[in-house]
């Protein structure tokens, strides 16, 4: 079968998922009424004959008389448009798409940086395991990631801040930067030169080497705390898959052909093994995000995950509203991503 | 008289969870240079399991606690049965591992270059992932790099002249030898294969063929390539090297590059149609029956002393079988190589085999040359299985009653007693052993005395 | 005719290649006709992908067909008055008779009464017993469900059916875990007469059994045609298995009966040039001498062969057998590009014009013309040219159409090939 | 008659299948040790409900506060976890909240499980459209990462406990859809179902005698497996703040009480979160162990 075929069907069928994903979203937002969405499009600041003004502004342009369906219609049109609404929390108050073009940077290198962990120390780790099934290192493998699996994600960060950031007192855990540093630059304070938003790349793009190593340590243990998290997982798969592998008829060949184990193990197996990990990566790439909320919590970390829980503590609607959304359309992109890449690599086409 | 194969007495165990599985209870075996020996039996007979016992595959759960498997003299499964005759009480599946894991190491320069394997899933037994030139140049590479390198060094020395002139000889009729003291007299050995492979082609015409020939010779390779290829043709630098990870890529990839053309001959020689496009593909883009060709190509690879084929047909149709067993048949003409044909079908068998041995209960209960076991069957097993065989001419087939023991709680003596209707007192003590009744007819019956 | 099936089609469905077009179709079972006889066993053999086993599951509605018509116990008059209407085209006569007979047709009551009088006993005994229910209750399904006995009776019966199939009577306590593959097997045979059907399917009924067991299996199933008149169909890859077991052999080839007779006939003087290859296949000593080796595969069933399917691969095909310009494409670029690549120039192209030629470009007709004569007798393909013209600067070759064989009387059976075509049909 | 001898007979060979059973699950150390822990927080949720009193524990649905000394204290004999913030006894709270704990998780995983399997099972035994639209509303539920969905459904349905749980089983069940309707299609393939529908046997029969009974265990296994990962997530829920009632004995929400005070009173997050680890740890080892005992390649 056509391979390009398959990535039309793909897309084809994307456009049911990301249909239900926003009419999800609106009927979450609409389900106690119809002053929910208002509150998500009113901006908090305004109030008096302005807001009044608004408000009928907003009930036309959202056709909030009429049908719910044409409303949903009205709403998407808006969302399409980059119009997703306000936000009012602690963190942040003002349009959402700027909240989004603040935070999600930050998610961004976040989960981007425990994603490259999770792999480097994964991978290896579970083919060792499998390789090595029923030695002592194999044995410690599997108890210290049944554990890690069994840890809540919060408490894995706890542990490592009582470790590392009280006990030994090396890594800082609370925000981006140290609070004494943020007066040595002054680029930050009034957000004048802040092209990424994240201040451990912007500091290296003005060349000012303390504040990104700062910046860097700072970083150091909420992504270290979410690679952990999600790790856990990988290496048991990884592991299983591995020793099923090597069950096959296709190893047992190849060491019928007199192959060193090396090239067994490494070319044979190691292959066939991680082809469907790619698969995997989809749902890490949800649990990177789940995840991502509850670490960038625990360390105020400045991203998108932070900033929802506060809209959830604030009751702001408009900022939980767009975070679900916005986590979404990431998470159906990775999908996306991940199935197109997939259809590339196996050469066994099975779609 | 020299054997290629000699397994003495092996015995191997399966440790289970419902107890300890006892499947091969003695088994002796000989196999003559360039012998077909076909092994038969019903399923849990332990045929399987002696052909994995022989090229050292056995399971984690496996111990050998008795026995040799002598290829040209060496004893290659010793270190199971060494661990087993330690450890005979307990049996630890971590250690199990480590031996196995040791007795893969010792075993790879015998294995693909010696004895191989065929086996009997053509659908599973191909790396999905790998391409098919890939698989079989892999087998070469490892054994054989010399060989590879000298068939590249040959063309990059040969001239047009030397082709055409074997052209010539091979149109005027030369025979293969002829070809050889050709290349011979001029020093290109390695190229002679080559030419005579074309040259036997039967999926191309002669037009194409000369072409192919000419073109052989390959451009001048590079100084750094030539020095690296003669030091693979004199095995100078394979230990040490070459064992470098990022240093033996280079050779190592012009090796491949090579063993893709050899593969190609392989295949050729194995009728399979577009070998050149064949080693491109993925397993999963040819049938049941190319599968199983390709498979039989990397077995026979490095032309090895010994070929254990299980099953090699049994998932294919009567018609493709067709085709793999009258390729068989020239391959048994072409290679002067042993093989052991495993099959719980005798009809199969006796198209190719030499000799049969019929397995019962994890023993070899007769042997005789594949005539005489239909003949003249000795065994009453041997003749019970024969005539619950359906072909055209039966109106009458007769069922075993009883079913197969179980070989946790085997019977004692003769395995086959229970169900034997010649069954006699002692038949229910003391095993028999397998003795020559008749010149190359052995038979482990009491009915043909002890 | 206990069973009587006419033009029986069934296509599956597949993902296909476009994206909006429509999906491919796999042609598993493509226009059969098959009768069993009250208390005759009909053999169908086959390679796999033959679509033996889709017949199977259609003759009991298992399956719902694309297309034809299974008629059950239907009397032979009746069965030919049918025939006679529908080659006559007179359908409303026809369509009466298939509202008594057809199975397709029956609904509720008259359907499980119908499911009283056929079953069916697998090829894995392993899968078709359900490993949570005991033999007792397995055996007693056909019975309750059908209505064939009450509750009470249901058990005496299951005691006499276990011993029927030579098992001991504590075994209807047993889980099918607890039983080896040949007694799994007695316990599918068990349920399958257990309601004394008319009509019986066995798809493959031995061929995961050792050979000791299998004939165990087939001496019981012989046994109980005997008993019971009890009309089977056999369906197997194993020729040996149904030169044993059958009265009438059907020779089954991607989805189409290429030949049908008395089993006598077939397995010992085969005319089809497919059942030829097939018997000469089965290995053995006895016939090696004369073996024909079947060049390829089987066809690729959603886009099976024009004309007879099995041309490509038949030993004796000629020129009207179904070759299309794409086959004599393959073989004139292998002629032009490789084994005459002397007497061509590097400029040749082979196309394909229309329905029925072909244009070589830049080449002497009169070498092509002599070509292809020496190459006939090796590549069937090039029998269907039909003549060589100039064409430009090059040639065009005119293809022969092609015919699709029919069932035609030969020696006592139906063979469906050209080669055997009567007087009138004759080419 | 013979039905009763036979019957002897039959429950000897089950009385074997079952040691057996009980054999393979024993040689697991892991899992025993997985189900005595798995007993041990049973049994205080049970003593908790029934007679609180005999662990010394008068108010098991509230906790109580001490105002007087509410900084952290250190672990000591009249307080084995030591204090949270505000004044809290964190060993009496542990075994009030693990009560609480296991009563949500089981209600988020039964509610979840039956709301899902069902769908699954209809799913799968319908097929055709009604598959298909099942299969594109889970995508949908699977397209929101579940933690970020269960804040935006919590939202909207208010921060109390009960919802929390409705919440998280909302979140769930097209998790068991989903896997219901694969094991029951892949039970469906068997020709055991194909064999009674020969048989006469009617289709909501089948459904019912053969395919439900062979497609169910393993989706109950999963189940039980997944009661120790909802207690994680339902924790973590309460841990970043859902809970508003600020009485209310949960293991996450204890841990957040002590989250301020992480740099001197680190026990005050450890032992709770030490509790939750332990049991979903247990039930995870629990489970290796059930899974060794219905598999059948393992068994042997």
């Amino acid at each position: 079968m056509n391979i390009w075929a398959y990535i039309i069907r793909r897309l084809l069928l994307l456009i049911p998922t990301l249909l239900g994903l926003t009419l999800l979203v609106f009927i979450l937002s609409h389900f106690s009424g119809n002053n929910i969405l208002l509150a998500t499009y009113l901006n908090p600041r305004l109030t008096g004959t302005a807001r009044q003004l608004l408000v009928q502004k907003l009930t036309a342009e959202f056709h909030l008389n009429q049908p719910i369906y044409v409303q949903y219609f009205y709403w998407l049109l808006q969302v399409l448009e980059g119009n997703w609404g306000f936000t009012n929390t602690p963190v942040f108050s003002g349009q959402v798409t700027a909240a989004i073009e603040l935070f999600l940077p930050n998610t961004v290198v976040l989960t981007v940086a425990a994603a490259i962990l999770i792999w480097i120390i994964g991978v290896p780790l579970g083919i060792y395991s499998a390789v090595s099934r029923d030695s002592a290192a194999d044995h410690i493998l599997r108890v210290g990631s049944f554990t890690l699996y069994a840890m809540p994600i919060y408490l894995i960060g706890i542990a490592l801040i009582i470790v590392l950031g009280v006990y030994f007192k090396v890594l800082p855990f609370s925000g981006v930067v140290s609070p004494t540093l943020v007066s040595s630059f002054s680029w930050y304070i009034n957000g004048i030169s802040y092209p990424t938003h994240v201040i451990l790349i912007d500091a290296l793009i003005h060349g000012a080497w303390g504040v990104a190593f700062d910046a860097f340590l700072h970083f150091i243990l909420p992504a270290l705390t979410l690679a952990l998290a999600i790790v856990a997982s990988i290496i048991r798969i990884l592991r299983s898959s591995m020793l099923e592998v090597l069950d096959q008829d296709y190893i047992r060949l190849a060491r019928s052909k007199g192959l060193p184990e090396r090239t067994v193990n490494n070319i044979h197996a190691q292959k066939n093994a991680l082809l469907p990990m790619i698969t995997l990566f989809g749902l890490t790439v949800a649990g990177l995000l789940g995840g991502a909320v509850v670490v960038e919590t625990i360390f105020s970390y400045p991203g998108i995950g932070y900033w929802t829980t506060q809209a959830f503590l604030n009751s702001d609607v408009g900022g939980i509203m767009a975070s679900t959304l916005l986590f979404g359309l990431i998470l159906v992109a990775a999908n996306l991503v991940v199935d197109v890449i997939y259809a590339f690599i196996d050469p066994r086409i099975r779609y | 008289m020299e054997y290629t194969l000699n397994v003495l007495n092996i015995k191997e165990q399966f440790y289970t969870r419902r107890g300890i599985y006892k499947a091969l209870n003695g088994v002796d075996l000989q196999l003559k240079k360039g012998e077909i020996l076909g092994l038969a039996g019903e399923s849990g007979c332990g045929k399987t399991t002696l052909g994995l016992a022989i090229i050292g595959l056995v399971p984690r759960n496996a111990a050998i606690i008795e026995g040799e498997v002598l290829i040209n003299g060496r004893d290659l499964i010793a270190p199971l049965r060494e661990y087993a005759s330690r450890n005979s009480k307990k049996f630890n599946f971590r250690k199990s591992e480590n031996i196995i894991k040791k007795l893969n190491q010792q075993l790879a320069s015998i294995r693909g270059s010696m004895i191989s394997m065929v086996f009997q899933d053509p659908m599973t037994s191909l790396n999905p992932v790998l391409r098919i030139g890939f698989q079989i140049s892999e087998t070469l590479v490892t054994h054989q790099p010399e060989m590879l390198a000298k068939r590249k060094l040959a063309r990059s020395r040969v001239t047009d002249i030397d082709l055409r002139d074997m052209l010539e000889l091979l149109k005027n009729g030369a025979d293969e030898k002829a070809i050889r003291v050709f290349t011979e007299s001029k020093g290109l050995q390695g190229i002679e294969e080559q030419v005579l492979n074309i040259w036997s082609r039967s999926d191309l015409g002669e037009a194409k063929k000369e072409k192919m020939i000419v073109s052989l010779r390959s451009t001048k390779l590079g100084s750094f390539e030539r020095a690296i290829l003669n030091g693979v043709k004199d095995r100078r630098g394979m230990g040490g090297w070459m064992k470098i990870p990022g240093l033996s890529r280079l050779p190592k990839s012009i090796l491949f590059k090579e063993g893709y053309r050899k593969a190609v001959e392989l295949i050729s020689t194995l009728e399979v149609p577009n070998p050149e496009e064949v080693v491109k593909m993925y397993p999963h883009e040819l049938s049941g029956g190319m599968r199983q060709r390709i498979i039989i190509a990397i077995a026979l690879a490095n032309n090895p002393e010994l070929v254990i084929m299980d099953e090699p047909t049994s998932a294919l149709d009567v018609t493709v079988q067709a085709q793999i067993l009258e390729l068989m048949r020239h391959l048994k003409q072409r290679f002067n190589t042993s093989f052991i044909l495993i099959s719980h079908d005798l009809s199969v068998l006796s198209e190719v085999c030499d000799r049969i041995a019929i397995m019962y209960g994890g023993r070899i209960v007769e042997v005789a040359e594949t005539d005489m076991i239909f003949k003249k069957p000795l065994h009453p097993y041997t003749t019970m299985l024969i005539s619950a065989v359906p072909t055209f001419q039966t109106t009458e087939i007769k069922g075993i009653s009883g079913a197969v023991p179980d070989m946790r709680d085997p019977p004692d003596g003769c395995m086959f007693n229970p169900r034997c209707p010649y069954v006699m007192e002692k038949c229910k003590i003391v095993n028999p052993h397998l003795g020559e009744v008749e010149q190359d007819h052995s038979v482990a019956c009491y009915l043909y005395g002890d | 005719m206990i069973i009587a099936a006419r033009k029986l089609v069934k296509h599956f469905e597949i993902k296909g290649n476009s994206v909006f077009g429509k999906p491919l179709r796999l042609k598993a079972v493509d226009g059969v006709d098959i009768q069993v006889k009250e208390g005759e066993i009909v053999g169908v053999v086959g390679e796999s992908g033959s679509g033996k086993s889709t017949l199977g599951r259609l003759l009991l509605r298992l399956l719902e067909p694309t297309d034809g018509v299974v008629l059950f116990n239907i009397s032979d008059d009746v069965l030919a008055k049918y025939d006679f209407y529908i080659e006559n085209g007179e359908l409303d006569r026809a369509a009466a008779i298939e509202k008594d007979y057809s199975i397709f047709l029956k609904k509720g009551k008259k359907l499980r009464e119908m499911r009283k009088d056929m079953n069916i006993i697998f090829q894995d005994p392993y899968s078709s017993l359900d490993p949570r229910l005991n033999v007792l209750d397995v055996i007693k399904e056909p019975i309750q469900a059908t209505g064939y006995m009450d509750s009470d009776a249901a058990f005496d019966r299951c005691m006499q059916l276990l011993d029927e199939v030579g098992l001991p009577k504590d075994f209807a306590y047993r889980y099918p875990h607890e039983l080896s593959g040949g007694q799994k097997q007695r316990v599918a045979i068990a349920r399958g007469i257990a309601t004394l059907p008319k009509f019986i399917v066995l798809d493959e009924p031995s061929s995961a059994l050792d050979v000791s067991v299998q004939a165990q299996i087939l001496t019981l199933l012989r046994g109980i045609r005997e008993k019971y008149n009890i009309g089977m169909l056999i369906i197997t890859h194993n020729i040996a298995v149904i030169s044993y077991m059958s009265d009438q052999v059907n020779v089954m080839y991607a989805g189409k009966i290429v030949e049908s007779g008395p089993k006598r006939d077939i397995i010992l003087n085969p005319v089809h040039p497919y059942t030829i290859a097939l018997i000469s296949a089965v290995p053995g000593k006895m016939i090696k001498s004369n073996r024909i080796i079947l060049k390829g595969d089987t066809p690729n069933l959603v886009d099976p062969p024009s004309g007879c399917v099995f041309h490509p691969r038949c030993p004796m095909a000629f020129d009207i057998c179904g070759w299309t310009t794409d086959e004599i494409m393959v073989d004139m670029i292998f002629l032009v590009y490789d084994k005459y690549a002397d007497k061509f120039s590097d400029e040749t192209v082979v196309s394909i014009s229309t329905n029925n030629s072909l244009i070589v470009s830049k080449a002497d007709e009169k070498k092509l013309v002599e070509i292809i004569n020496l190459e006939k007798g090796r590549m069937k393909s090039l029998m269907a040219i039909d003549r060589v013209e100039k064409y430009e600067n090059g040639a065009e070759l005119k293809i022969k159409q092609y015919q699709v064989p029919k069932m035609y009387k030969h020696d006592g059976r139906l063979v469906s090939c050209l080669l055997y075509a009567a007087g009138d049909q004759k080419p | 008659m013979s039905k009763k001898t036979s019957g002897g007979t039959v429950n000897t060979r089950r009385w074997d299948n079952i040691k057996l059973s009980f054999s393979v699950f024993f040689a697991n150390t892991a899992a025993v040790v997985g189900l005595i822990i798995v007993l041990v927080y049973l049994a205080d949720a049970f003593i908790m409900q029934i007679d609180p009193g005999l662990l010394g524990i008068t108010y098991a649905n509230t906790l109580v506060p001490n105002f007087l000394n509410p900084v952290p204290t250190a672990p000591s004999w009249q307080h084995p976890f030591g204090t949270t913030y505000p004044g809290v006894d964190l060993y009496t709270s542990t075994l009030k909240a693990i009560r609480i704990d296991l009563f949500y998780s089981f209600l988020v995983v039964g509610v979840g499980a039956v709301v899902g399997s069902v769908i699954g099972v209809i799913s799968a035994a319908i097929g055709g459209m009604m598959d298909e639209i099942v299969m594109r509303i889970t995508d949908i539920f699977f397209s929101i990462p579940y933690l970020i969905l269960a804040l935006a459904i919590g939202f909207i349905l208010g921060r109390t406990l009960m919802n929390m749980s409705l919440t998280l089983a909302l979140v769930w069940w097209p998790i068991y859809a989903r896997y219901t309707r694969s094991t029951t299609l892949s039970t469906k393939e068997f020709t055991f179902v194909e064999a009674a529908r020969a048989s006469g046997v009617s289709r909501i029969k089948i459904i019912f005698r053969h395919i439900l009974p062979n497609s169910l265990p393993p989706v109950f296994i999963q189940i039980s497996l997944d009661l120790g990962a909802i207690m994680v997530i339902f924790s973590t829920l309460a841990f970043i703040g859902f809970i508003t009632n600020a009485s209310v004995p949960e293991l996450g929400y204890l841990t957040s009480l002590g989250l301020n005070y992480v740099q001197i009173a680190p026990w005050a997050v450890i032992f709770p979160g030490v509790v939750i680890t332990i049991f979903a740890l247990a039930v995870n080892l629990l489970g290796d162990g059930l899974r060794d005992v219905i598999d059948p390649r393992r068994r042997s």
